[in-house]
């Protein structure tokens, strides 16, 4: 087990510090993601870990005023001296906190990825949007209405088509934001088994609010309290033995 | 606010006892601008002038929107019927104008004629460069081309076909003076450098010329309104045009008296 | 019931009796303005013995002679209009989007004011810049005797479009949400990609407007068309022929005509208003299929 | 083949948007290269003569009035009628019937606006040929510009502001003017600007309606001249292209003026509300 | 404690139906909500828990082509059959799945329903903007920038105003559709218990996809599935004891 959670590290952040405009909203983070492994980050809200996840396939790019510094190396290269977000981007894919569907229709939405990357074959796009809405706990909900737009679906509905549309692309890692945080038991269940055997192929960071879902599907956990990383390590050492006073603090707390 | 003071008259428009509501033709608009402006100096009387056109004039007249309308063109039977009574303030010189470069300076109305009818097509046949003349006319309707055909001496079906329709002197004048290989014609008033003049029939086109009937191409300026609707004002205003005064000011503005 | 929100229930439903009144007083207008052109231009053929095809069909117009055809000013019309979306459309729409996503924003606030702008000077000066500029331009790269002609005003009616299509579209490809673009970047598609693919598809009704607006800047124009089209009386056959749209024989002619020459210029007008009804028609039910 | 396709379709976004802007260049150059050597203090604040030299200001309050005129009455109705059909209507028949007439109303040329206005304001209601007659009919025309605009900004409103608000207990109307309103002003001030610009750049309607007399108006329904019709007539009689780009040049200073104090209210608007 | 449970009810639903145009989405629903109460809707996504929590306060009626049968008597009064809208969402406030702040002030949000109902006092809302925060457990976050747009806060952030938004209004009875879901453990903490607190004074209706939540704070539990009431009881009883092989195998789920 032990040896397991060593693995190779696939993502080396490096004394990143974030700001928007004045505010600073990482100071100094530094980690290591392990290859095929699932890394939970965990912390009261507003402490950054949305942020942090952002910085990973530099979606934060996108906000007026943004200011990073430090380093993020993903297989060896420095994604903020590339200037190949796209490639980036596909390797490092995203689902987000609040379900973000196109107002398209659902096999759109997730054939969407695919064929950005020139995927036309219609037969292949099919196949692709099965396996992926399937893998997503989605597929016998939607299979009926696929031609129907996305938008008509429930919250929950919705944000896994999100993880459908995100597996379509096959990607390295997978950043998921809250992912589970809208969908009820069943669903949830689905997505985790999904997210443990994901694990054979992809590299996954997971934000959670769900103390146990951490415990339960990541092999180490990063705690964050305002914008610093408090401790980092083996899960179980995160949930059995906190080294830290605050981390302990806040994985006690009863709830989830 | 009633006694008039010359000295005030740059206000004066807001202290005037009477207004005289006339509209009608733009070319004969300028003109009467300018009489309405000597005339304003020295009476207490407010003159508004619209320049909208003949045709809208003439039915404000009718219909009592204005008192007096401007028309270059002669009434149509229809606009009779209304009891229009008619005062010729002034004539205009018709002036064929061609681009500056046009060596071209002197036609006979018969020329002018196989011009605007499409029979020549091209400049050497008068003795100017080998080059195709392109035709310039007005809209139909227009007073301006309705004298000039009616004296040149053919009919709107006969205007080439590909012909250029301006609408205003002005452009007219701009399209000319834009294009070496055109040919149309303007008022008196609007002549300047960035055209060229053709004579008629070896006649310059000048005032002096029309009055004594040589340069042909002319027409009427009118004054229009309903039998018994002219109020004292409009009257005086009429009377003062056709004094010795009021010519006097029509010639300066660059139209002909009416001796 | 509560007093107060008696109040506000009598509020609310006088103020949807005055919204209702607002939306409808253009409908009012409309019939109004149908009304009297209508009222005006079917008079020659109820009444005055005019044929309606002679005068849809028939080529000569000369007013002064009694004849009435206005096949070559539909025709002139028509290619007028077209010309204008082929050009103006994709030049207006792709510059709302470069200004939208792609400039940066000093750029942008100041390149769309000024767009802006141009849609407040008067369309006589475009036409006088038609006259003084393109007119000469055409005629001598092309070579022609007179630069009057269907071509130039298909120019100057494409940048009379401009600013109306670049303001309206731009507003809209600004209100997508941004959830849209970070969805699409996120799934490693290109920013061209997620523009083309995502936000102007998302856009689209807003876009819609902006060309049914635009449009309407270029049927309804007429002062700078004047200036440029040369206003020739044929049917035309070229690009470099002169034309004389439906608009510019009204707004021409008006001001001259008189008795059944004036009626059939509003007759011209019916024609130029089943022209636009027609074309509307076709947009909204473009615009219904888009929505689904 | 899928970089050549977006580096295409890059060069098709910044050729357009430099020929649009090459366009505006070149015409805004062109009206001051002609229009530069007439302007003086004496040209824009003198009055006007007919016997030439004559300034321009009569015909400059004129233009702000008829768009001060226009605009209260247009923008209040066009605004309303666009919340109409975007907050209260259902979407049905009549629905339809309303935004077809606005839309085929934009497409009407001006001239046809001119004669019905001077049929229906001038005659009809007897107004005369005045600035409040010009102003009616302008009303008519920019209408249907401020209407689509407001429904398209109004669209863009998240109907989670909606329904936040009424579930605590406003009204619809509240809730129009405290959340939906504001946060539509972006979009519906553009359509304003664009209006003030139709408004600007007419002359047929106003010359109907208004008719040319060059004198400063006495009151709303004097008959007076805007900067437009006086540049179209100086155009169509004269050809003096100088003058009328001199014309042009103040119009674009007017313009600017009031597109950048529009800007700056609902900036101040938007700080009130947003931040 | 079965006592407490049996309380004077405040909400009867009788037979309710509800159609998305031809879609029905709720089938012959009817139960009673007890006054001073905490009940949770559960169930697995998309089977009609927002929908059902939307016709308490006819949030419905804004959907186009949306149709109900059936009767909801709030206070021996029919809702359906009023027509003071307005009272009847000032008496029945809610919070939303997702946070819906408007795009002003955080004052301003927090105040703007007292202002729809005429509060003009400055002092007066001063007061209820402060103690509406800190019931909603996000005072002390926000208290030094009450002035700036509340859309620069984090999504927990932001839900944690929304609910002081619908506190500031002292409704009678509180819907919460899944107001936890994007909180961390400590608000969450902090907003069950202010819930149970707020029991003293206000009947409350809360849909949540946590079944420990449920457990903690309900008194009631109705759950739904395929938008039928399955099961509805006292939330000890459904928890321990379950009549219904469903709610059994619902509940019993080992994800929370
Ligand atoms: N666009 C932005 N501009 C300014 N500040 C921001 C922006 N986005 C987030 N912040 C601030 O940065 C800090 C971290 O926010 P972030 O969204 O990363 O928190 P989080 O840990 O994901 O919280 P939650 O669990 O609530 O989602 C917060 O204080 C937040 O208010
Ligand atoms: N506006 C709508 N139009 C049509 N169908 C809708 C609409 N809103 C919801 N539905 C459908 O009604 C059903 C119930 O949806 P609802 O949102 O009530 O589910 P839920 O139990 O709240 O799910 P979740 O836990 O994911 O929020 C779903 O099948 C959904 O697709
Ligand atoms: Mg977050
Ligand atoms: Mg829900
Ligand atoms: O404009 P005219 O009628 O004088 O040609």
């Amino acid at each position: 087990m032990v040896h397991h959670k060593e693995g190779t590290s696939k993502i080396n952040v490096r004394d990143l510090n974030l700001f928007y405009g004045d505010k600073q909203a990482l100071y100094g983070v530094s980690l290591d993601i392990h290859e095929k492994q699932v890394t939970a980050l965990i912390g009261p809200s507003g402490c950054g870990k949305s942020t942090f996840l952002r910085t990973l396939n530099r979606m934060n790019d996108l906000i007026d005023g943004v200011k990073i510094t430090g380093d993020i190396i993903i297989d060896q290269e420095n994604i903020y001296n590339t200037n190949d977000v796209i490639k980036l981007r596909t390797k490092v894919g995203m689902v987000f906190q609040k379900p973000n569907l196109f107002p398209m229709s659902i096999y759109d939405n997730v054939a969407y990825g695919p064929r950005g990357q020139g995927v036309r074959n219609k037969r292949e796009l099919d196949k692709i949007v099965e396996e992926s809405l399937r893998g997503a706990a989605i597929w016998d909900e939607v299979k009926d209405r696929l031609k129907t737009s996305a938008l008509g679906l429930s919250g929950g509905q919705q944000q896994r088509v999100c993880i459908a549309r995100a597996i379509a692309m096959k990607p390295d890692v997978i950043l998921m934001d809250e992912p589970t945080s809208a969908l009820d038991p069943i669903s949830t269940l689905k997505v985790e088994e999904l997210i443990t055997n994901m694990k054979k192929d992809y590299t996954i960071v997971i934000v959670t609010h769900n103390m146990q879902q951490a415990a339960r599907i990541s092999d180490r956990t990063a705690f964050f309290l305002n914008g610093e990383v408090v401790e980092y390590d083996n899960t179980d050492e995160i949930f059995s033995t906190p080294q830290d006073q605050r981390t302990e603090d806040y994985v006690t707390g009863r709830f989830g | 606010a009633c006694t008039s003071d010359d000295k005030n008259s740059s206000q004066a428009s807001t202290s005037k006892d009477e207004t005289i509501a006339i509209s009608g033709s733009t070319s004969v608009g300028p003109l009467a601008e300018k009489l309405a402006h000597k005339y304003a100096e020295q009476n207490n009387t407010n003159i508004e002038i619209n320049q909208i056109g003949s045709s809208a004039g003439i039915t404000n007249a009718i219909s009592g929107v204005s008192e007096i309308g401007m028309s270059s063109r002669d009434l149509k039977e229809e606009e009779r019927a209304n009891k229009l009574n008619e005062v010729v303030i002034a004539y205009d010189g018709i002036v064929v104008v061609t681009h500056p470069s046009n060596k071209v300076k002197d036609l006979t109305l018969e020329q002018v004629k196989q011009i605007f009818t499409g029979k020549v097509t091209n400049w050497k046949e008068f003795g100017g460069d080998d080059m195709e003349i392109v035709v310039v006319s007005r809209e139909d309707g227009s007073g301006s081309r309705d004298a000039f055909q009616e004296i040149v001496d053919y009919s709107s079906g006969q205007l080439i076909k590909n012909a250029i329709i301006a609408s205003g002197n002005g452009n007219i004048k701009t399209t000319v003076a834009n294009n070496k290989h055109a040919v149309g014609f303007i008022s008196f008033e609007y002549i300047d450098d960035s055209i060229s003049t053709i004579d008629i029939n070896g006649v310059e086109a000048t005032a002096d010329n029309v009055l004594e009937q040589k340069y042909k191409l002319s027409r009427p300026f009118l004054f229009v309104f309903k039998e018994g609707q002219l109020s004292e004002a409009g009257q005086r205003f009429i009377d003062f045009i056709l004094s010795q005064d009021g010519q006097s000011i029509a010639a300066e503005a660059g139209a002909i008296p009416i001796k | 019931m509560d007093k107060a929100n008696k109040r506000k229930y009598l509020l609310e439903k006088v103020s949807s009796k005055v919204f209702l009144i607002c939306a409808l007083l253009s409908v009012l207008t409309l019939l109004l303005i149908i009304g009297f052109v209508f009222y005006k231009g079917a008079h020659p053929f109820v009444a005055g013995g005019y044929s309606f095809t002679d005068f849809l069909l028939g080529t000569d117009w000369v007013p002064s002679e009694d004849k009435f055809g206005i096949l070559p000013m539909i025709v002139a019309s028509i290619y007028a209009t077209i010309g204008a979306l082929i050009i103006g459309v994709p030049i207006g729409l792709f510059t709302a989007i470069f200004l939208a996503e792609i400039a940066s924003k000093r750029a942008a606030k100041i390149i769309s004011p000024a767009i802006q702008l141009l849609a407040g000077i008067p369309s006589v000066l475009y036409g006088v810049f038609g006259l003084a500029i393109i007119v000469p331009f055409l005629q001598n790269t092309l070579g022609l005797v007179k630069g009057q002609s269907l071509i130039a005003v298909i120019l100057v009616l494409a940048i009379m479009m401009l600013p109306t299509i670049v303001t309206v579209a731009e507003t809209a490809i600004r209100a997508v949400p941004k959830t849209y673009r970070e969805g699409s970047l996120a799934l490693g598609v290109s920013q061209i990609g997620t523009i083309f693919r995502v936000v102007v598809p998302a856009a689209k009704s807003g876009i819609l407007t902006a060309i049914v607006l635009g449009l309407g800047r270029a049927i309804g124009e007429t002062m700078a068309v004047i200036l440029v089209a040369g206003n020739s009386l044929i049917l035309p056959t070229s690009l470099t022929d002169s034309i004389r749209p439906l608009t510019t024989n009204i707004a021409l002619e008006m001001g001259y005509a008189a008795g059944t020459h004036q009626e059939m210029l509003f007759a011209t007008g019916i024609v130029l208003f089943s022209f636009i009804l027609i074309l509307n028609f076709v947009l909204a039910k473009i615009s219904a299929k888009g929505g689904n | 083949m899928r970089h050549f396709k977006d580096n295409l379709l890059y060069g098709l976004l910044w050729l357009s948007a430099f020929l649009s802007v090459a366009v505006l260049v070149m015409i805004v150059g062109f009206i001051f290269y002609k229009g530069f050597g007439l302007i003086s203090f004496d040209f824009i604040f003198g009055d006007y003569s007919p016997t030439g030299g004559g300034g321009i200001w009569p015909m400059i309050i004129t233009t702000i009035y008829t768009i001060g005129i226009s605009l209260i009455i247009a923008t209040p109705i066009g605004i309303l009628a666009a919340v109409y059909l975007q907050e209260y209507a259902k979407q049905g028949r009549l629905v339809k019937v309303i935004r077809f007439a606005t839309e085929s109303l934009t497409g009407i040329p001006s001239i046809i606006y001119g004669l019905f206005g001077a049929v229906f304001f001038v005659t009809t209601l007897r107004l005369g040929m005045s600035i409040i007659a010009a102003s009616l009919t302008l009303t008519i025309i920019v209408l249907p510009v401020i209407i689509r605009t407001t429904e398209e900004a109004l669209k863009t409103v998240p109907a989670a502001y909606r329904e936040g608000s009424l579930a605590l207990g406003n009204t619809k109307l509240q809730t129009l003017y405290k959340v939906i309103l504001p946060s539509a002003m972006p979009g519906i001030l553009s359509g304003i600007i664009l209006s003030i610009g139709r408004i600007v750049g007419e002359s047929a309607a106003i010359f109907l309606t208004a008719g040319t007399v060059a004198a400063m108006p006495e009151s709303i329904f004097s008959s007076a001249r805007t900067l437009t019709v006086h540049s179209y007539l100086v155009t169509q009689e004269a050809g003096d292209i100088e003058l009328a780009a001199a014309i042009g040049i103040v119009l674009i200073v007017l313009i600017l003026a009031i597109n950048l104090s529009a800007t700056f209210i609902s900036k101040k608007l938007n700080k009130a509300t947003n931040k």
